[in-house]
């Protein structure tokens, strides 16, 4: 079978990818793609964390707190586009870097 | 449990190959004279105007933004219904009050006019 | 190297290259159609930890939902400027501190005695998905984030609206 | 089991016997069978929806009193092979900018994912492709799969009214899948599973006698999802030229041509698996040869009732669609599952009378206050706009001088 070690370096990749694309990239949807794939890389860890620890014991605590993870991805990702297309719509601009109307 | 999925894989590796494989097949079997005329976009035979990015409505997020939040509803919903029949009316009653809580969102978009489409 | 590891090993080489290729593609609808290659791959790491309820939640709720969502945004704002990540300076720094940062975290992984434990195998009754559904509206079980999460998902509904939703004096 | 009453399973041993003697290992006859039966359970429908345009045109001209195709061979039925052949020659014209990846990719997905439905499928109590534990929810997770190739049709072909046409198709399809989502949750609570071979096993009496108001939910919600009939804004020739698919040629065409009749019939499989008690029927269980024939016969009435109504109804509006979908059939569903939920934890279990009347009748009497509902609204909306445009009556004025007549055009 697979050692548990494999699933944790391939969510560690991953969320460093992640964590990447969201300090690179200049469009703010593309951070938020980025934002999106560190969101998947925490899932993998607890759901690698349940089925090799928790879930022979009928434990259910992983499944669930990855069911919240979906939950808040859902509601970020449909927050953070609403604020971005309105902006868009005020600004004419999706680049994160010209939003700085409040640095002094 | 595993090979159920393993199952699945090779079905729908086959279920993407095999129309893959007709185009291909038909690609041989078809004639190849592209001509600029021939592959300019076509726009009821009339030359294209302005450019091929055009302006979207805010509906089409509006839309996929309420799909969204009902979806996910809906999925944490299909566990309760799977264990519906050992419950006791007590978690139905919370079912329920997770179902009239999404429907009151739903009110409020009916309410805000984010229903229709302009 | 048996057969579940090849598969794992391929399916991760694939999650990994398009993650990669998300990151560094130029125009935004390609990096949002890498992300949707990466999100099967990751459907198929739950796939193989035997997690058949969140694979198939993570297909319908991430490729299904908010992989569109994403697009219908991608398409709403096209007209403004595609960026590259090669412009930006900060490009070469941010790539030395990801790798740091991955190595600190593997070598972490590696001084933790629980990391090589195997998997034991699961019975079928484990894998009943009313076990989840009777935890979630069971008090002493989850019932909390359950009505919690359902308030969430209200409170991003209607506050996604107001925000999204075009004002009548707005310059169109 | 003797080969009249399951000739299926008689073939899956006698292979497994036959391969096991040629010293393969288990992995690989496991392998093998499972590769074979996933091409009989693919190529069989791509086979069949030859025969399913067929009937669809000479229905079609039934139902709009003309013949249909009735030149190649009997009554026209070598029509579809002389069209498959034809497009199988047609040439592949790629418009320039169109993004190569995007656009061939396309239609791989439509077919695939109309196809991919067809693996839960029970066909009968003992041949089904797999047993997943949530198969329901994996009908919905292919479906998905089949918009996004809807999407990348709209984005790869480079044209202002396919990227136009793709995003409206996709509004629509999302859109409907919320009640057809909230529309299965009933059969799931009802057979306590969501695994369609225990949902099919589970019916005893039909849950389209129980619960009738998701049964229409799902039907009317399976429609608009396949693009049909009353919702077919998809490829209305009045809206948008042909919606996504305008910068398609040849074969590619044929696939979304393929993928849309397929998914008719695939619809309807899964309604009269998950509704009508799919391989139910006397004397399923001991040979189950009958309960695929019971399918068939269920799928087959449901298909046609499919195609009457695409053949009679006119066309919504766009507006008029995300309204009924909206305002209509997401609040009928979520009322759908409430009504069950409570009036099914009353009442006793199993099949008794009184839980089947109770099921019944809450739900017919929930169809009778939608109906009353959408009627009141229909009167007050019409209502409101009678005022707008009633007979204004028009006051002649008297003839004026020259000078005031100027003051009044300024």
């Amino acid at each position: 079978m697979i050692p548990l070690s494999w699933f944790l370096i391939l969510s560690a990749i991953l969320f460093i990818i992640g964590l990447f694309a969201v300090i690179t990239r200049k469009n703010s949807i593309a951070i938020l793609l980025g934002i999106e794939l560190m969101l998947n890389a925490a899932n993998i860890n607890i759901i690698t964390f349940w089925r090799y620890l928790y879930a022979p014991s009928g434990n259910l605590d992983g499944i669930i707190l990855a069911l919240m993870v979906f939950v808040v991805a859902a509601a970020e990702t449909a927050v953070g586009l609403g604020l971005i297309l309105s902006v868009y719509r005020r600004r004419k601009t999706v680049v994160a870097d010209d939003l700085d109307t409040l640095k002094g | 449990m595993l090979h159920e999925w393993f199952y699945l894989v090779i079905f729908l590796s086959i279920a993407f190959l095999l129309p893959a494989a007709a185009i291909l097949i038909a690609g041989l079997l078809s004639p190849r004279k592209t001509g600029k005329i021939k592959t300019s976009t076509y726009e009821c035979g009339i030359e294209t105007v302005g450019s091929s990015k055009i302006q979207f409505k805010a509906q089409y997020y509006l839309f996929g933004l309420i799909f969204l939040i009902f979806d996910v509803e809906t999925v944490l919903l299909f566990p309760f219904a799977v264990a519906y029949q050992k419950i006791l009316l007590f978690g139905v009653i919370e079912a329920v009050l997770f179902v009239l809580i999404l429907a009151a969102g739903l009110a409020y978009a009916w309410r805000k006019g984010a229903l229709d489409w302009h | 190297m048996t057969l579940m590891q090849v598969i794992f090993l391929a399916n991760a080489l694939v999650t990994i290259f398009a993650a990669l290729m998300m990151v560094t593609s130029r125009k935004l609808i390609h990096a949002a159609l890498w992300l949707v290659l990466c999100l099967f791959g990751v459907a198929a790491v739950f796939g193989m930890l035997e997690a058949s309820f969140i694979t198939i939640v993570q297909i319908i709720v991430y490729i299904g939902a908010i992989a569109i969502l994403i697009l219908f945004a991608v398409m709403l704002t096209q007209n403004a400027v595609d960026d590259s990540y090669k412009g930006n300076r900060r490009w070469l720094m941010t790539g030395l501190v990801a790798l740091l940062a991955l190595g600190g975290t593997l070598l972490a992984l590696f001084t933790w005695p629980k990391v090589a434990s195997l998997s034991t195998a699961l019975t079928t009754a484990q894998l009943d998905i009313g076990l989840i559904g009777q935890a979630l509206v069971d008090p002493q079980g989850y019932v909390i984030p359950c009505e919690g999460s359902s308030l969430l998902l209200i409170a991003a509904l209607i506050g996604a609206i107001y925000v999204g939703m075009e004002r009548k004096g707005e310059e169109k | 089991m003797s080969f009249v009453a399951d000739p299926v399973t008689f073939i899956i041993d006698w292979l497994q016997r036959v391969l096991g003697g040629w010293g393969l290992s288990s992995g690989w006859v496991q392998f093998i069978l499972f590769a074979l039966g996933a091409i009989l359970l693919t190529v069989g429908p791509m086979l069949l929806t030859v025969g399913l345009i067929w009937v669809e045109r000479k229905l079609g001209g039934r139902f709009q009193d003309r013949l249909g195709p009735n030149r190649v061979g009997p009554w026209g039925v070598f029509q579809t092979i002389a069209d498959m052949l034809k497009i199988f020659t047609k040439e592949y014209i790629t418009p320039i900018g169109a993004d190569k990846v995007l656009y061939n990719l396309a239609p791989i997905l439509a077919v695939g994912a109309v196809l991919g439905v067809w693996a839960v499928i029970p066909l009968s109590s003992t041949i089904f492709g797999t047993n997943i534990n949530v198969g329901v929810l994996y009908i919905m997770a292919v479906g998905a799969i089949g918009e996004l190739g809807v999407i990348l049709a709209g984005l790869g072909s480079n044209n202002k009214y396919a990227l136009l046409g793709g995003f409206r198709a996709v509004a629509q399809l999302i859109s409907y899948e919320v009640p057809m989502v909230l529309a299965l949750l009933v059969p799931v609570m009802l057979s306590g599973s969501m695994g369609l071979n225990d949902i099919a096993g589970a019916q005893k009496v039909a849950y389209v006698f129980l619960v009738p108001a998701a049964a229409l939910v799902f039907f009317i919600a399976a429609i608009a999802e396949n693009g049909r009939a009353p919702f077919d804004l998809m490829e209305a020739d009045s809206e948008i030229v042909a919606g996504f698919n305008i910068e398609y040629s040849g074969l590619k065409f044929g696939m979304f041509y393929v993928a849309d009749f397929l998914h008719a019939f695939t619809s309807a499989l899964v309604f009269s698996t998950i509704f009508l008690g799919g391989w139910q029927g006397p004397g399923a269980e001991q040979y189950p040869i009958l309960g695929f024939i019971y399918l068939m016969i269920k799928t087959v009435i449901v298909y046609v009732f499919l195609l009457g109504v695409r053949f009679t109804l006119p066309r919504f509006r766009i507006d008029q669609m995300m309204a009924v979908n909206w305002k209509l059939l997401t609040p009928l569903a979520m009322a759908a599952i409430l009504v069950t939920a409570i009036v099914d934890k009353l009442t006793p279990g199993g099949f008794g009378l009184v839980r089947i009347v109770a099921l019944l009748v809450s739900n017919v009497g929930l169809l009778l206050i939608t109906n009353w509902l959408v009627g009141a609204y229909v009167r007050a909306h019409r209502a409101r706009r009678q005022v707008v445009s009633g007979p204004r009556t028009v006051v002649v004025a008297p003839p004026k001088p020259v000078s005031e007549a100027q003051e009044v055009n300024a």
